[in-house]
């Protein structure tokens, strides 16, 4: 069913784009919060579109969970003043606009250019397992890696989040 | 047909949108979160490479969930510091760290 | 003897370091050394010229002892060497007699100077340079010593160093001297660069084979620029005058025998070089003629007594050099020779009166012949002898002279030297009536000077008035078939020029007498009368006062303006560069804004830019 | 999986920090001065474990690369974390709290930069980069009672993050284009296939990457910033290792993957070495603050090192890690100075230092000879470093570039004169006391000074070391 | 002959340094000892290698090899020729009597006795190596020393000179190593092999191109050290403020350091090169020697005199160099070694004036030859000296300069001048350093006797050390050139040779 693919590619992609910029766009940042994990489940769903079931599980756990809850957690802690202009432009955001939009097109022209070589091969049927044996085996030192990352940033995250006063 | 360039191209506009916000915005956690929507997009490059190129292999998804491992950590860390920086200054705003100049 | 030459020098270069370094503080045993090396230089030098006369060294046959003190093989062999011919040795005599007598007059002259032995090593040091020089086979060392010479006259003008007057005349002395040097050298160097060597004889036997008179010529005119400076000639005559600011015994010996003889020696030596080029000896001949009327006529109006003998020397010498000019190279060393003793004579005397009265302006002076009976009579000799009164012995070198240049045809120079002579006798005359006769002037009272002053005065008296003998056309084998350039000739005497001199001289010192002799108010009508020339007169033609000029407004103001453009422009744009780089580290640093995201932005900004530059490849096109 | 032993080094630094975290919780309040100590002595432990390990070559779990390149790096990591480990003795105890988790840091920090110099493969070469950098994060806002701290950190993390991005989005291009995140293959992939826009674009963005961590003008402008507020001692070490281990890191990408396109890159390379010299010796002309001038110093250190990738040849490499390690002591030395001072002093500003060589000759000295060796001034180290960089370029015929580069060189010297002036020519205030400096503290300056001079004098055993690692990047 | 004494000669300053830094700092006067005797090793040992160098032979004596670095042919090889052997020995007759003007240094003692002796151990290292990398090495070994030196020690907008000097010098330096780079990779390239030795690197064929632009560098490089106009101003700036020990070693030693290595390395390397830019060295020169004598000429302060007399003097070294012929070179080398020591004379009796009377204002003194008789004569000596007068050194230097380049028959900018004019503007300047050495002499030394100055000490003791020491030097080779020449040219022979022998092109103009 290519015509169904494409019909959820082109809806997610309304999606992610009409959050996505709704999160940049947007005056409030608690709705920009929201926007945000709308996002994340647009890509989610894409992920699901291109066959990987577990990432965009992942996605959904990782991000549209604890990340947008960790954001609007930090959303709340932080507020101040008029909620309603709690998400301002700054002064660069002109420049800031060019920037991104040059990139943009920098990026499309250069990737429409391509033309992608494929190594033909067939998905394998769960990729759960093929991803399991990735982390555990090829992959098993970014793996570690990657333990020792989140140990460190929770230790550092408690550390900064708590401050120094209280040893003065 | 949804080619790869389709993907690649929802990817690099996802990523511009995203460089915009960490650009553009005042607010520390915004920006924050125009970092966010930049990893993403990245994600939807690397399984989009994934799922068209080698689908045999699963290179590009732990490639993404590294990133998100890496992005939660990011955030972790960055929240962190952002509560700090409002506990000492009440204030969240970027533009106006600018203690450290010149 | 003659092997030993070179010992003539080393005896009082000797004894300039035993004196600074041994016998500094005792005072009397600094003279004896200084006396006993000069006198052993003495003795070898009558040696010398006894072997001279007995071996039949020649002019044409002289005798060289070298050995190589500086070389490059191929390239350069500078020899540290002697040469004896008649001429090195009558002049060695000359200096070393000269030098002697003034050393023995020195102890008295200088007695209780605390710069005692001092005086006495520098006296030692200048007569081994210019026996050094009198000696040298080529014009390297010739130069060496000249340098040398020069020196030890800076020391011994400026001697009294505590008088502004006395360092100054030291220091035009020398840079007088340097500016004639200079030409001196590049003289040399040209020769060097035809030749290829230094050395006198070798050069007299290339010099006359040479085809290019135009380099040669030009050799020859710088090498000329060195006696213009050491001999004292216009236009670079005019630290001559104020080295009268030394002790009088230094005037004497710089005067005479050391320091401006070395330039008419020079000349002697590179005879063979001008010879050959007629243009360049009648530049010599009226550079000669010129000096010698010009000192002569500023004589005339000078107050100060060693002043007025130094510009009779200054025209004595122009004299000389007239004589090298018009090609009789034994008049003019037979003139020096002469012109040694008497001049010597003159200022050993003069100091003896300075030594006495403690005055140098004959006006102030008066009646002196009354109290220093030996000083004025000796004195009084070698005026006459000056002034060219037969049979003293200015009057057979003199008539030589004008007898030479009336013989070869410069009738001008002729006639020239005849009013020089004139003018000689006159102011010599002046200097004489108004300082030895007439009244005695208040407050001053002279009184003779001791035995060490009145001997050398006598001796140099006697020999005022015989030296002259040797060198006169009536004697067959005289001066002239010993020092010669060319052949061997005897000149025959000339009466008409000598009558004519004799006349003139004596004219002079009649003027003198008409003026100066009584009581008399003649000068001064016409000082009054010709302001001006009389002005011009006692201010010397003003050359000093355009020299320093020329020094203060152009040299220095050329300096100030070099030294304002170093410390302004260069630096000034040495130090911009250096400011410039700071002030835009400064400027630059404000682009570190503080603001992170103005940070994001640049670095966006800069992968948009590097894409945009790489364009062809990233985005038209496929590299290889 | 018999070749783990390969992991050694990298497995007891993990264990290392991993132990030192336990540790900060286990000791009382009291005693953890010790943790220190502890940390010192295990980073010397680890130094003699690479060290013994310097031959050892080998490819683990197909994407890690063991060889004498990345162990030449692990060793300088090493003596950065250690040198760093002894001058934070005092200055974390006068902070006064977090000890343990702080020394912790520091060697999962060298942890992460060991990766990223031996990763053969682009994801563990991520982690190791992000390792290092949340690890930097963390230990530049540590100073919590400083909001100059607090701000490097946000700076940091914020940059870090965005550079990471783009990075990331480089490394997905290079993935896709070639099909691998091995670097050995993407390298015979280029070779056989030649250059795509994607992949030059990637080269673009993994430079951006690379170029912010190792700052590079114009990706550099968070470093002065984070050097400044960061604590004195992780500036130094951030300073040194961090960017050793971004150009280790570089080396390997740029050299493993994407030789073939060098004529593509080296000319973006020309441009930021250019830029980065001549702006990090102009901007720290005007510095007052001697972090600051030491961050602006290291910019264009950056430059210098940049110069060896320019020349794209062994010689180059091998001069890049010959003065990576002699800039490990150079710039620690000066940030172990630096310590010294402000521990009794409590002032980073170079007015301050006004007569230090008459109150501490030592440290005075030290920060002397650092900075000349910084300076590239024999017979320091610094000298001969830069002596094969340019060396290194002109073989290559910019001698344009390595005119610039000496000229620049130069104008350091004149920024890094203005301090010894301060110390040696100025006269120090009234009343003032000679300058304490802990025993241990001494030690280690004395060290990195002799080390200094011994590289400068008798540069003969590192040289051959570093040359002959080189040589692989140049192996068929 | 196994004794490694050129090593010897350079490590001696080394071992007394290490000994002060053990000594206490108080122990003023043991500091001080025992830098005199570090440096008379030097002395004795370079007097000794002076006295046994064997000028039949030639070449380079006294080697002495280690391998230091493979991999670039880097070698610790030493050794001495004609040309460098005097250099050497003017090192060590400047540093020992340096330390001796400095005996009075009341002012943190130790440190300077330390820099001090790093500073002489650099310019040591620059005459013996025979490897380019050990001479670059040990060339800027020198220059850091030296800012500390004057910065702490001077006098005069010291921290500005000290400055000025050493970016100059830096900056200067940075333009020599291209050229030493670039010239071992060319090197390395025709050999095949790696080497930083002179000897072999000379060897080579270096093309035309190469040679023009690598001299230049080497020209830039160098010249700032020498100095050549425009490039000098750190020169009087650097002397006035130094320290005296620090002007005399800075003028009398570290000025040849440039001059030497634009032979050794420059015109040994690169006679074509040398060939094309040496009628711009000749008309740089000339502004050196004339236009540096007048500036000098209108000085008010006595070191700023000196120092720009240096400027005229090394101009002459200019000329020689410039000439590129036997006689100039060696009166290049003579003329170095000339006016380092009367350069050393003049500022070891300028310290002394200036550290009894705390002015050296020109205006202010006169008359000072009452007080100081010694000083006095010192200083005459040294201007004599300056001034070329025959019986000292210097005047034999520069005939042979003179002699060289008078003879030169080349003409340039199409025949509008040639060397022999260039030289005879050269020699001009004979003229006006007798003007204005004189003239200081006179308004310094000469006089009434000035009361205010009543209270200066003649030199004595110690004091006399350098004078004397220098005062024997200057006359011993001036009245004994050949003790001087015949080793020169030795050194020179081979060099002349290589220029002879290279092709004949035509300058710059």
């Amino acid at each position: 069913m290519p015509d169904m693919s494409a019909l959820f590619f082109w809806l997610l992609a309304a999606i992610i784009i009409a959050s996505a910029l709704a999160v940049v766009l947007l005056k409030n940042i608690v709705h920009s919060a929201l926007y945000l994990v709308l996002t994340f489940v647009g890509v989610a769903g894409l992920y699901i579109l291109l066959n990987a079931e577990f990432l965009a599980a992942v996605q959904l756990l990782v991000y549209a969970g604890a990340v947008a809850i960790l954001i609007v957690f930090a959303v709340m802690l932080t507020r101040r003043g008029d909620i309603r202009a709690s998400n301002l432009f700054n002064v660069n955001y002109l420049a800031a606009a060019v920037v991104s939009l040059a990139l943009f097109i920098v990026i499309t022209l250069a990737t429409g250019r391509m033309a992608w070589t494929a190594t033909p091969g067939q998905a394998p049927a769960g990729n759960v397992g093929a991803i399991a044996d990735a982390f555990l085996g090829h992959f098993a030192i970014p793996f570690e890696i990657a333990a020792v990352l989140l140990l460190v940033a929770m230790v550092g995250a408690i550390l900064l989040a708590r401050g120094g006063k209280q040893d003065q | 047909m949804i080619t790869l360039n389709h993907y690649l191209a929802l990817g690099g506009l996802l990523f511009c949108i995203g460089l915009f916000g960490a650009l553009a915005k005042r607010n520390a956690v915004a920006v924050l979160m125009g970092i966010e929507l930049m990893l993403n997009a990245v994600n939807i490059n690397l399984v989009a490479f994934n799922h068209f190129l080698e689908p045999a292999r699963v290179t590009g998804q732990v490639f993404a969930i590294f990133v998100i491992v890496v992005a939660a950590a990011e955030v972790a860390v960055g929240l962190a510091l952002v509560l700090n920086i409002y506990r000492r200054r009440l204030d969240s705003n970027v533009d106006d760290l600018d203690w450290l100049r010149w | 003897m003659i092997k030993y030459a070179w010992l003539i020098p080393v005896f009082p270069a000797v004894a300039f370091p035993i004196i600074i370094f041994l016998t500094r503080k005792v005072r009397l045993l600094s003279a004896l050394v200084a006396i006993a090396a000069i006198a052993a230089s003495f003795v070898m030098a009558v040696g010398v010229l006894r072997e001279v006369f007995l071996l039949g060294v020649t002019m044409e046959k002289p005798v060289e002892y070298a050995a190589p003190w500086l070389q490059i093989p191929g390239l350069l062999k500078i020899e540290a060497g002697i040469l004896i011919d008649p001429l090195a040795a009558v002049m060695l005599l000359v200096v070393t007699l000269v030098a002697l007598l003034v050393e023995i007059y020195s102890v008295g002259y200088m007695h209780g100077d605390p710069g005692f032995s001092s005086f006495f090593s520098y006296l030692s040091l200048f007569s081994a340079s210019m026996l050094g020089l009198v000696l040298a086979n080529n014009y390297f060392m010739i130069f060496f010593f000249w340098e040398l010479v020069g020196l030890c006259s800076y020391l011994l003008i400026g001697f009294y160093y505590h008088k502004h007057s006395a360092a100054r005349a030291g220091l035009k002395a020398f840079v007088t001297n340097r500016v004639a040097d200079f030409g001196f050298m590049l003289g040399f160097f040209f020769l060097f660069a035809m030749f290829g060597t230094f050395n006198f004889r070798e050069l007299a036997e290339a010099i006359p084979g040479y085809q290019n008179t135009g380099f040669l010529a030009l050799a020859a005119a710088l090498v000329f620029i060195g006696p213009i400076g050491k001999s004292a000639q216009f236009p670079l005559h005019v630290w001559l005058p104020d080295a009268m600011e030394g002790p009088t015994p230094v005037s004497a010996l710089i005067h005479a025998a050391t320091m401006v003889a070395a330039g008419v020696y020079l000349l002697a030596r590179a005879f063979v070089l001008f010879a050959s080029l007629p243009g360049i000896m009648l530049l010599v001949a009226y550079v000669g003629g010129f000096t010698a009327l010009f000192s002569a006529t500023i004589a005339v109006a000078q107050r100060d007594i060693k002043r007025i003998l130094a510009y009779s020397t200054m025209s004595q010498l122009g004299y000389m050099v007239m004589a090298m000019g018009v090609g009789s190279m034994t008049a003019g060393m037979f003139h020096l020779m002469t012109h040694a003793f008497f001049k010597a004579l003159l200022f050993l005397g003069a100091g003896s009166v300075i030594h006495a009265l403690e005055e140098q302006d004959i006006f102030r002076m008066g009646g002196l012949y009354k109290d220093m009976k030996v000083t004025a009579s000796t004195f009084i000799i070698a005026a006459l002898a000056l002034a060219g009164l037969p049979p003293l012995a200015g009057f057979w070198s003199k008539d030589e002279i004008l007898a030479a240049a009336f013989d070869h045809g410069f009738t001008g120079l002729y006639i020239l030297g005849t009013l020089v002579a004139f003018l000689t006798a006159f102011y010599m005359f002046r200097l004489i009536f108004v300082a030895f006769f007439g009244n005695r002037r208040a407050g001053l009272h002279g009184h003779e000077s001791p035995l060490t002053m009145t001997i050398p005065l006598l001796i140099l008296a006697v020999l005022s008035v015989v030296a002259g003998f040797v060198g006169t056309p009536f004697a067959s084998h005289g001066f002239s078939t010993f020092v010669y350039y060319g052949e061997p000739h005897h000149v025959e005497p000339n009466y008409a020029v000598m009558l004519l001199s004799t006349l003139v001289a004596l004219a002079g010192i009649g003027l003198a007498w008409l003026l100066y002799g009584r009581p008399s108010d003649v000068p001064e009508k016409l000082a009054t009368r010709y302001r001006s020339i009389y002005t011009l007169l006692v201010n010397k033609f003003y050359i000093d006062e355009i020299y320093m000029w020329l020094f203060r407004r152009v040299v220095l103001g050329l300096s100030e303006a070099f030294n304002w453009h170093d410390r302004h422009v260069v630096d000034g744009i040495f130090d911009g560069v250096g400011d410039l780089t700071r002030i835009s580290g400064q400027k630059l640093r404000f682009l570190q804004t503080g603001n992170l995201q103005t940070y994001a932005l640049v670095i966006f900004t800069a992968v948009v830019i590097i894409a945009l530059w790489m364009a062809a490849p990233v985005l038209g096109g496929v590299i290889q | 999986m018999a070749n783990l032993y390969l992991l050694t080094v990298e497995i007891l630094t993990a264990a290392l920090g991993l132990g030192l975290l336990a540790l900060g919780l286990l000791v009382p309040k009291s005693d953890r001065r010790g943790i220190g100590y502890v940390a010192a002595a295990g980073l010397a432990g680890l130094m003699v474990a690479a060290f013994s390990m310097r031959d050892a070559s080998g490819v683990v779990l197909g994407g890690y690369v063991i060889d004498p390149f990345g162990t030449y790096f692990k060793i300088l990591f090493l003596a950065a974390a250690l040198l760093t480990a002894v001058c934070s003795f005092d200055y974390v105890e006068k902070m006064g709290f977090n000890q343990g988790e702080y020394y912790a840091l520091l060697v999962l920090a060298t942890l992460g930069m060991m990766v990223l110099a031996s990763s053969g493969e682009l994801i563990s070469l991520y982690l190791g980069l992000e390792l290092m950098t949340i690890t930097f994060c963390i230990l530049a806002a540590y100073h919590l009672n400083d909001a100059k701290s607090a701000e490097a950190g946000i700076k940091y993390v914020l940059l870090g993050a965005m550079s990471s991005a783009i990075l990331l989005y480089g490394l997905s291009l290079v993935y896709g284009a070639s099909g691998s995140t091995v670097i050995k293959q993407i390298g015979q992939t280029v070779a056989a296939s030649g250059a795509s826009p994607a992949l030059l674009l990637g080269t673009i963005f993994l430079l951006a990457g690379f170029a912010f961590k190792v700052t590079a003008v114009p990706f550099h402008m968070w470093s002065p910033d984070v050097y400044e507020g960061a604590p004195t001692p992780v500036t130094g070490f951030l300073s040194v290792a961090s960017k050793a281990a971004g150009f280790a890191a570089l080396v390997r990408v740029f050299f493993g993957a994407l030789p073939d396109l060098h004529n593509f890159w080296v000319q973006l390379f020309i441009a930021l070495a250019v830029l980065t010299m001549v702006l990090g010796n102009l901007v720290a002309i005007p510095q007052t603050n001697i972090k600051r001038l030491l961050a602006y110093s290291s910019i264009s250190q950056a430059g210098y090192l940049l110069l060896g990738v320019v020349s794209f040849s062994v010689l180059g490499i091998g001069a890049i890690m010959y003065y990576a390690m002699l800039y490990v002591f150079g710039n620690m030395g000066a940030f172990m100075a630096a310590t010294a001072f402000y521990n009794t002093e409590g002032s980073d500003e170079i007015k301050d230092y006004a007569g230090l060589a008459r109150r501490s000759p030592l440290v005075a000295a030290v920060m002397l000879f650092s900075l000349l060796s910084l300076a590239g001034i024999p017979p320091m180290a610094g000298f001969v470093g830069k002596f094969y960089l340019f060396m290194s370029i002109i073989s290559r015929g910019y001698i344009w570039l390595a005119i610039l580069g000496i000229l620049m060189s130069m104008v350091s010297v004149y920024y890094y004169l203005l301090v010894a002036k301060a110390m040696y020519l100025g006269n120090p205030p009234e009343g003032s006391r000679p300058v304490r400096v802990a025993p241990g503290l001494q030690v280690a300056m004395v060290v990195s000074l002799l080390v200094l001079f011994i590289l400068g004098i008798y540069p003969t055993p590192l040289t051959d070391y570093a040359m002959n690692s080189a040589m692989s990047f140049f192996m068929p | 002959m196994n004794f490694p004494i050129l090593t010897a000669i350079m490590l001696a300053p080394v071992v007394g340094l290490l000994l002060i830094l053990l000594i206490p700092e108080r122990e003023e006067l043991t500091i001080k000892i025992t830098a005199a005797v570090a440096t008379f090793v030097s002395l004795v040992l370079a007097i000794l290698a002076y006295v046994l160098f064997d000028h039949g032979r030639g070449g380079l004596q006294f080697l002495q090899d280690i391998t230091w670095v493979p991999a670039f042919g880097i070698n610790y090889s030493v050794g001495v020729d004609g040309m460098s052997m005097p250099m050497v020995l003017l090192t060590a007759i400047v540093i020992f009597t340096g330390v001796f003007a400095s005996w009075d240094m009341t002012k943190r003692v130790k440190e300077f006795f330390i820099f001090l002796l790093m500073l002489v151990t650099g310019v040591f290292g620059v005459f013996i190596s025979r490897d380019l990398f050990f001479f670059y090495l040990f060339f800027e070994v020198a220059v850091i020393p030296m800012y500390l030196l004057i910065g702490i020690w001077g006098s005069t907008r010291k921290e500005y000179a000290a400055m000025k000097l050493t970016l100059y010098l830096l900056v200067g330096s940075a333009f020599a190593l291209i050229g030493i780079i670039a010239t071992f990779l060319y090197g390395a390239q025709q050999l095949g092999h790696a080497t930083f030795d002179i000897q072999t690197l000379a060897t080579v064929k270096y093309d035309l191109g190469f040679q023009k632009f690598v001299f230049f560098l080497m020209l830039i490089g160098f010249g700032v050290l020498v100095p050549i106009w425009p490039l000098h101003l750190w020169s009087p700036d650097g002397h006035v403020a130094a320290p005296t020990a620090v002007s005399m070693l800075h003028a009398g030693v570290l000025m040849k350091l440039g001059a030497y290595g634009l032979i050794r390395v420059g015109v040994f390397l690169f006679p074509e090169g040398a060939k094309y830019w040496a009628p711009l060295i000749a008309v740089l020169c000339i502004v050196n020697v004339v236009y540096g004598a007048m500036i000098a000429m209108v000085q008010k302060d006595l070191k700023f005199v000196i120092g720009y007399s240096s400027v005229s003097h090394m101009g002459y070294v200019l000329l020689g160099i410039a000439a590129l012929n036997t006689l100039s070179l060696n009166g290049a080398v003579a003329q170095m070694f000339a006016h380092g020591i009367m350069t050393a004379l003049f500022f070891a009796l300028v310290g002394n004036v200036y550290h009894k009377a705390h002015t050296r204002e020109i205006a202010r003194f006169g008359g000072l030859a009452h007080q100081m008789p010694r000083v006095a004569a010192g200083f005459l000596i040294g201007g004599l000296a300056s001034l070329g007068l025959p019986g000292l050194n210097n005047f034999v230097a520069e005939f042979l300069i003179f002699m060289g380049s008078f003879t030169r028959e080349q003409s340039l900018l199409g025949g509008l001048l040639s060397y022999r004019i260039l030289s005879i503007m050269a020699i001009s300047g004979i003229v006006i350093t007798a003007t204005y050495v004189l003239r200081v002499v006179k308004n310094t030394f000469f006089g009434p006797r000035k009361t205010e100055w009543d209270h200066l000490e003649d030199a004595h003791g110690v004091e006399m050390v350098p004078i004397v020491v220098l005062v024997a030097t200057l006359i011993l080779f001036g009245l004994l050139p050949s003790l001087q020449i015949d080793m020169i040219n030795s050194g020179i022979a081979p060099l002349v040779a290589k220029i002879e022998a290279a092709k004949a092109i035509g300058g710059i103009f």
